[in-house]
């Protein structure tokens, strides 16, 4: 319940983070929300020896459109997320992937920048930044840089951020033309996270065939993924149930499942099979 | 908890070995590892300072290795207490001559005990996943140079990154 | 070393130096001993501890004190205003939304940005609002039934 | 005033302070100068100690004492208060000093300024250990696994046999026999507030005042004394609010003796609040049981005899009433039916684990589980309905009271009753035809049935480890306010406004006139405490009773001072009157009452004035009690009653539950359609406290079924350890509620009532596994264990 000491710094610029976090790229840790880094410490699996508080940096929390893109504040809360008109309007599936995050505490006070981070194996974002092939806007002591949310996730609780960086911005290209979206999830029923979470972003040609989909999948794995078995199986296709029955096979596809005392791995891919297709099909059914 | 897999090595059998059992080597691909000193004939006093993410503890106790038989066989038992509790394995390792290099079978079971076992239900089998690939990644990089060359540089980062950049090679082979 | 606060609770102002490990449960239950707001679990999962933050619910035991700074925060003891209950507290009391009362406070709190942001919640929309809140006593019937008591009271006033 | 509260939904008392923040539980008790404690509990389920350092934790800043096993060896065994014969009882020392048993037991506790840099310290305590090997299933611990306790040579604790009639000639002639294996999973009690300790140790008056979250402030002064050999009356226990028990603070617990010591050792308040991981690791759990039922039964359903035999998983240490619950089960196993022949064969055992105890219902959930599970067993080798199966075996009301071949005597029931209304009220038959329908579109649709008896107002004090009874006073207090003591512990379920409203129906006082005082020995009389069901039934008859000696007193001086025969007084509406022939004759008076007590000058006592009234409130007796002046001879002045109350058996409510659930056969998740409760509990004090109990009740069935278990991995490894892993059941897993009720008043007791506090749990868990065997008897499924989880139910339906 009690963490282990730290130092406690709260910097009012981005540079002044940065800098903080160059001192001690090891033992410094960023805290944003500090709803995935807090638990963690009050259990003493995490001893920083400092927090760098970028909570107290307002110019990292937005949400805002400029030219074709979205443009989100690491610090932006789940909550101003789910609540966003502008987002309901222009990317409907970030506020409902928002909306199945945590609890309403947890969402008023957790950050998008904090999870995707944190990189939990079944956190929520990552599905729907990988579904909306996001980019990542990270900074770092030699400066910025940009990394496609498919190449951030690396391994279990382990992302592209380099020691020293920290993730600035999340940038979304407008969704266009034809879309349809949802985020569909098994929420362990002690904890609330995925055990299986599937982002669906769709867009269709004007007959209504699949232009193209995009699958993100969190809780199946160590990491969350792009299913590009069941991208591939369905572009083109009409969508049709046969279309989507043949693609959700792949959902699983070239990952080791998960088994926990929940969900064992065989279980947890037909999870991920049945809310493929459930997504898939909430998809198809609010495409404008 | 069960363990298992098989790692390819792009190295000769013999050479796997030798890494396998040079402690100095072992030290440098056992993820974390700030202290192997021999106390005995095969048997080390080990510090190790390891974790994923902000999860991170340090663990201190002994690796023992057992049933040598070179080029292909050992057994790697390892024990140690920390802050965050205690993890207990022990890990068979058969090497094969492969096609270009080494096929390595590992059987194992790890066991954790303590805060770990109580709090990480969901992540365990992940992180101990995580730990075997990174240790054979790195043991493949070792086994890859000369004896009497200058070890590779594999920290964490590095090892995980080559570790990813070695899983994208896999999936267009497979594709 | 301990760092300066300043925040507003329940309408007063309060400086203090805190360690900033010091979680802000425990900042307003020990140091200010505003003992309403509970400790349940040590995950983030049970909402005793649910207060306002700046007008948002959240839970006190998952935030340092030092990053309540420049804050106003309303406790349980800070929700009654000129000593008239809150509609939720009403409902709470009419509809036997309690038992043993401990998960109440975070339950009264966290129910009352429910209907802040919804005002007249449907039942599922009331257990979503309430997810992040275990009570082990009631079932939750009598609770679901006190925050729809609660949308009505308000409504009409 | 002539009252009627009782039977009504009276708003509770209790809420204004809980509703706003400001009641005391025992953390928000603070002391100046408290000192905290916080403790080294072992990571390993069973090792030998072979050396604790606590050099670097005494060193640390803040710390003012750690203490080892070897530091308390005087203080007395944790204790076990169940007798049975043979039983094993292993030496339960308040720190493990040798060896530890399993993870979480407690190895030293370390006493800071403050919670922070106690917490700090415990990392700094070295422990060294030897592992030794581990036993967690039970039956194998039965069975020769690694022994726990060395002296015992083995790990069973106890082997009992028990029940009447003769079980081997039913079975060899039955026309049929069912035989099912079931497992009643550990569950972790989880009160939302955590145990917690502060002791305050006076040197100077050698008293120890001990605040408690404990469910039995009386039995845990009683056995803390003699841990920590303080004289009984030197040791003060308050358990001020609790937040929840349901069984897990019906207990007395190493820290809590340990705290009074620490602080007798400083002269400090002393405290130390649970974590939550320490109470899934430290704190008793429930159930825990594996064992066959068996069912004997003629062709025609009628049921001949049933017999379990079952291995119930203690623990590495007994608790209070650890071996004791097991042997609950085997007194229910009748269930709500006529069975001529039962037999129940216990074999309980040690195991690397925290130790289980009662845990809401105590032994009669897991009995409801097995009778009810078989109920449906029969009924499918039958192909009959499970209702129909259950009528034909009820004892008819005029068969009470109905002796069981488990020794008891059921006090009363309508069991047709309950069953009738509540498949009225689900629409039973239609249900079966939406079913019928359903089954051949697909739909996998399941509807459970339970009908349970239960065994409550715990008890007769013969059959009671530590007393059976309940106390209480009832005072008038000079100025007419009315206090109740109830040795009664509530602890949530609303006595505070349930003996309340009995008082103000039975004195005829204002229900704001009265105050209920619990849970503190320096004040109640001695108590046992609330659990089993009983604080109304036992201690809502003692304060009955207490009223009633009271009103005799009364009555007494009423006459003296109306100058009548105290035959010739009646009290009715709070006032004593003569009666109307009397009062005809007598001087015209006021029927008012004639001390307005409420404006009665501060500081300043009133003269009651009797001269010419023909009627005189309690109150004005009261005053005039207290004043003495006008007392008949050989009077006590004061007005105030004591009672003990012991009950002569105990009281079996009933009931039926009706569950309907529908399965997502691609996923196998179970959603809840219906649910509905008919509880029979007898007479009813306040229906919205009864309901309140119920749901809780029904939710914690909910969890067992479906969602908790506490799992430990072989090396005895809580694997369940925080509430990201423990399931409890949140607000969106629950059905709508359909509650209604019966009311068959008990005999046992003056008030008719029978209790209600664990009906839910016992009750509902058959109906809602019933249910969802229901929803899968397509695929040949006849049990599944509980929790029964999606994937569970996702495997039957795709692999058989």
């Amino acid at each position: 319940m009690i963490p282990a000491q730290f130092d406690y710094q709260a910097p009012a610029t981005l540079e002044e983070a940065v800098s903080l976090l160059a001192s001690d790229p090891d033992g410094a840790k960023i805290l944003a929300g500090g709803h995935s880094l807090i638990p963690a410490m009050k259990l003493r699996l995490a001893q920083p020896q400092l927090l760098i508080d970028i909570g107290r940096i307002k110019s990292l929390a937005y949400i805002r459109e400029e030219g074709d893109q979205i443009l989100i504040g690491a610090t932006t809360t789940h909550y101003q997320l789910e609540s966003s008109d502008l987002l309901k309007r222009i990317c409907p599936l970030l506020p409902e992937c928002a909306k199945s995050i945590g609890d309403v505490q947890v969402r008023n006070k957790g950050t998008i920048g904090g999870s995707i981070a944190h990189s939990d194996p079944a956190g929520d974002w990552p599905a729907a930044v990988l579904a909306l092939g996001a980019d990542l806007v990270l900074v770092g002591p030699h400066g910025e840089r940009t990394v496609k949310a498919e190449e951030f996730f690396v391994d279990l609780l382990t992302t592209a951020l380099e020691p020293g960086e920290i993730l600035r911005e999340i940038r979304i290209k407008k969704p266009s033309g034809r879309f349809g979206h949802a985020y569909q999830k098994v929420p362990h029923p002690a904890s609330g996270f995925a055990v299986v979470g599937i982002a669906v972003h769709l867009e269709l040609n004007d007959d209504n065939s699949c232009k193209a989909a995009a699958i993100g999948v969190t809780g199946v794995s160590v990491k969350a993924y792009r299913a590009k078995g069941v991208e591939n199986a369905l572009a083109g296709t009409s969508l049709d149930t046969d279309a989507i029955a043949a693609a959700e096979k792949h959902v699983c596809d070239g990952v080791d499942p998960n088994s926990d005392l929940y969900a064992s791995s065989d279980y947890r891919c037909q999870l991920a099979r049945v809310y493929t297709r459930r997504a898939l099909q909430a998809a198809k059914a609010n495409v404008q | 908890m069960k363990l298992d897999g098989t790692h390819q090595l792009e190295a000769a059998r013999e050479r796997v070995y030798q890494c396998l059992v040079d402690p100095e080597v072992l030290q440098r691909c056992i993820p974390g590892c700030e202290r192997l000193e021999k106390t005995a004939e095969n048997t080390f006093a080990a510090t190790i300072r390891t974790g994923v993410g902000s999860i991170k503890g340090v663990f201190n106790g002994t690796a023992r290795l057992e049933d040598l038989r070179e080029p292909e066989h050992l057994r790697i038992v390892v024990d140690g207490k920390g802050t965050p509790g205690f993890l207990k394995g022990s890990g068979d390792l058969d090497l094969e001559q492969a096609e270009n290099g080494t096929k390595i079978t590992y059987a194992g079971d790890v066991q954790v005990g303590g805060t770990i076992a109580s709090v990480g239900q969901r992540m365990i089998q992940g992180t101990a996943k995580m730990m075997a690939t990174q240790f054979f990644t790195s043991l493949g990089a070792e086994a890859a140079t000369q004896v009497g060359e200058p070890p590779p540089q594999h920290g964490f980062f590095r090892t995980a990154l080559r570790w990813f950049s070695g899983w994208l090679k896999n999936i267009f082979r497979k594709q | 070393m301990k760092k300066a606060i300043n925040l507003s609770v329940n309408g007063v102002s309060r400086t203090d130096e805190v360690e900033p490990r010091m979680l802000l449960v425990h900042y307003l239950r020990d140091v200010l001993e505003l003992t309403g707001t509970h400790v349940g679990c040590e995950t983030s999962l049970c909402g005793a501890c649910t207060v306002m933050l700046d007008g948002q619910a959240v839970k006190s035991c998952t935030l340092f004190a030092v990053q309540a700074d420049g804050s106003a925060v309303t406790t349980i003891e800070g929700l009654a205003e000129n000593g008239k209950l809150h509609p939720v507290q009403e409902g709470f009391w009419e509809k036997h939304g309690l038992q043993c009362g401990y998960c109440t406070p975070g339950m009264i709190v966290t129910a009352a940005q429910l209907l802040e942001r919804n005002a007249a919640p449907s039942r599922e929309e009331i257990c979503h609002g309430l997810d992040g809140n275990l009570c082990r006593c009631t079932g939750y019937q009598h609770i679901i039934e006190a925050v729809e008591y609660a949308a009505k009271k308000a409504g009409q006033s | 005033m002539t009252n009627n509260y009782v039977g009504k939904r009276v708003k509770r008392t209790e809420d204004p302070r809980l509703i706003r923040g400001l009641a005391h539980y025992v953390d928000d008790v603070a002391l100046p100068g408290t000192l905290h404690v916080s403790f080294v509990r072992s990571i390993y389920a069973h090792a030998r100690i072979t050396n604790v350092d606590t050099s670097a934790a005494l060193a640390a800043p803040g710390v003012v004492a750690v203490y080892t096993g070897h530091d308390v060896a005087k203080i007395g065994a944790v204790p076990c208060a169940s007798a049975l014969p043979d039983l094993k009882v292993p030496d339960h020392r308040v720190l493990a000093s040798d060896k530890v048993y399993f993870v979480g037991h407690p190895i030293a506790a370390v006493v800071a300024t403050d919670r922070y840099a106690a917490r700090d310290a415990v990392d700094l305590v070295m422990v060294d250990y030897e592992e030794l090997p581990v036993v967690t299933d039970v039956e194998q611990a039965a069975a020769g696994g690694p022994v726990i306790h060395e002296s015992f040579g083995d790990n069973i604790a106890y082997k009992l046999t028990t029940g009447e009639g003769d079980i081997d000639a039913a079975f060899a002639a039955a026309d049929r026999t069912v035989k099912q294996r079931i497992l009643h999973n550990r569950l972790a009690p989880i009160a939302m507030e955590p145990r917690g300790v502060l002791a305050r140790y006076f040197p100077g008056e050698e008293e120890l005042t001990m605040w408690s979250s404990t469910q039995i402030p009386h039995l845990m002064r009683t056995q803390v004394a003699l841990m920590i050999g303080i004289p009984e009356n030197k040791l003060r226990v308050i358990t001020p609010e609790v937040g929840g028990g349901f069984g897990s603070k019906l207990n007395v617990y190493a820290e809590e003796a340990l705290l009074g010591w620490i602080s007798m050792q400083l002269g400090k308040p002393v405290k130390w609040i649970e974590t939550r991981r320490e109470n899934m690791l430290a704190t008793i759990h429930g159930r825990g049981q594996v064992g066959d039922i068996e069912v004997a039964f003629k062709n025609d359903g009628t049921l001949t005899g049933l017999r379990y035999s079952v291995f119930a998983d203690l623990g590495a240490y007994h608790q209070l009433l650890t071996p004791a619950i097991p042997t609950l089960t085997g007194l229910m196993l009748s269930g709500a039916y006529k069975i001529p022949a039962i037999q129940m064969n216990i074999t309980g055992c040690f195991t690397n684990k925290m130790a289980t105890d009662a845990y809401r219902g105590a032994g009669r959930p897991e009995a409801t589980y097995v009778v009810e599970r078989a109920l449906d067993l029969v009924a499918a080798e039958l192909g009959a309905d499970p209702a129909e199966v259950r009528r034909k075996n009820f004892p008819a009301p005029s068969e009470f009271p109905f002796h069981t071949a488990t020794g008891l005597d059921y006090d009363s029931g309508d069991y047709e009753a309950a069953l009738n209304k509540a498949q009225e009220i689900a629409g039973y038959a239609q249900l079966r035809e939406e079913q019928k329908q359903g089954r051949q579109e697909g739909r996998l649709m399941g509807i459970g049935v339970s009908t349970y008896v239960e065994i409550c107002a715990l008890g007769p004090s013969q059959a009671m480890p530590a007393g059976g009874w309940e106390s209480a006073t009832v005072r008038i207090e000079p100025t007419g306010k009315v206090t109740v003591l109830t040795g009664a512990s509530p602890h949530g379920q609303g006595q505070e406004t349930s003996f309340a409203q009995i008082a103000a129906d039975e004195l005829g006082v204002d229900i704001n006139d009265i105050t209920v005082i619990h849970g503190d020995t320096g004040v109640v009389q001695y108590g046992i405490g609330t659990f089993g069901s009983r604080a109304t039934a036992v201690g809502g008859t003692a304060v009955f009773v207490a009223i009633q000696k009271l009103k005799e007193k009364a009555q007494k001086i009423a006459a003296h001072m109306l100058k009548a025969d105290a035959s010739r007084v009646s009290f009715e509406g709070g006032k004593y009157s003569l009666e109307a022939a009397a009062a005809a004759s007598a001087a015209t008076g006021t029927s008012e009452p004639v001390v307005p007590v409420g404006e009665a000058p501060a500081g300043a006592l009133p003269e009651p004035q009797t001269e010419g009234k023909s009627s005189l409130t309690i109150q004005d007796i009261a005053l005039a009690a207290h004043l003495a002046k006008e007392l008949p001879p050989d009077t006590e002045p004061g007005l105030s009653a004591t009672y003990f109350f012991e009950p002569k058996n105990f009281t079996f409510p009933f009931g039926t539950h009706i569950a309907v659930v529908e399965i997502d056969h691609e996923t196998g998740d179970i959603k809840f359609l219906r649910y509905v409760a008919v509880d029979d509990c007898g007479r009813v004090i306040n229906p919205m406290l009864v309901d309140g109990q119920v749901h809780g009740g029904i939710v914690q069935s909910i969890g067992q079924a479906m969602y908790e278990e506490v799992v430990y991995d072989e090396q005895g490894q809580l694997v369940t350890g925080t509430l990201m892993d423990y399931a409890v059941p949140r607000a969106k897993h629950i059905p709508n509620f359909e509650l209604d009720r019966t009311e068959t008043p008990s005999p046992v007791n003056p008030l008719g009532v029978k209790g209600v506090g664990e009906a839910g749990t016992i009750g509902a868990t058959p109906a809602i596994v019933g249910a969802i065997v229901d929803a899968l008897a397509p695929f040949g499924v006849r049990h599944l264990d509980m929790p029964i989880k999606p994937e569970n139910v996702w495997r039957i339906i795709n692999h058989g």
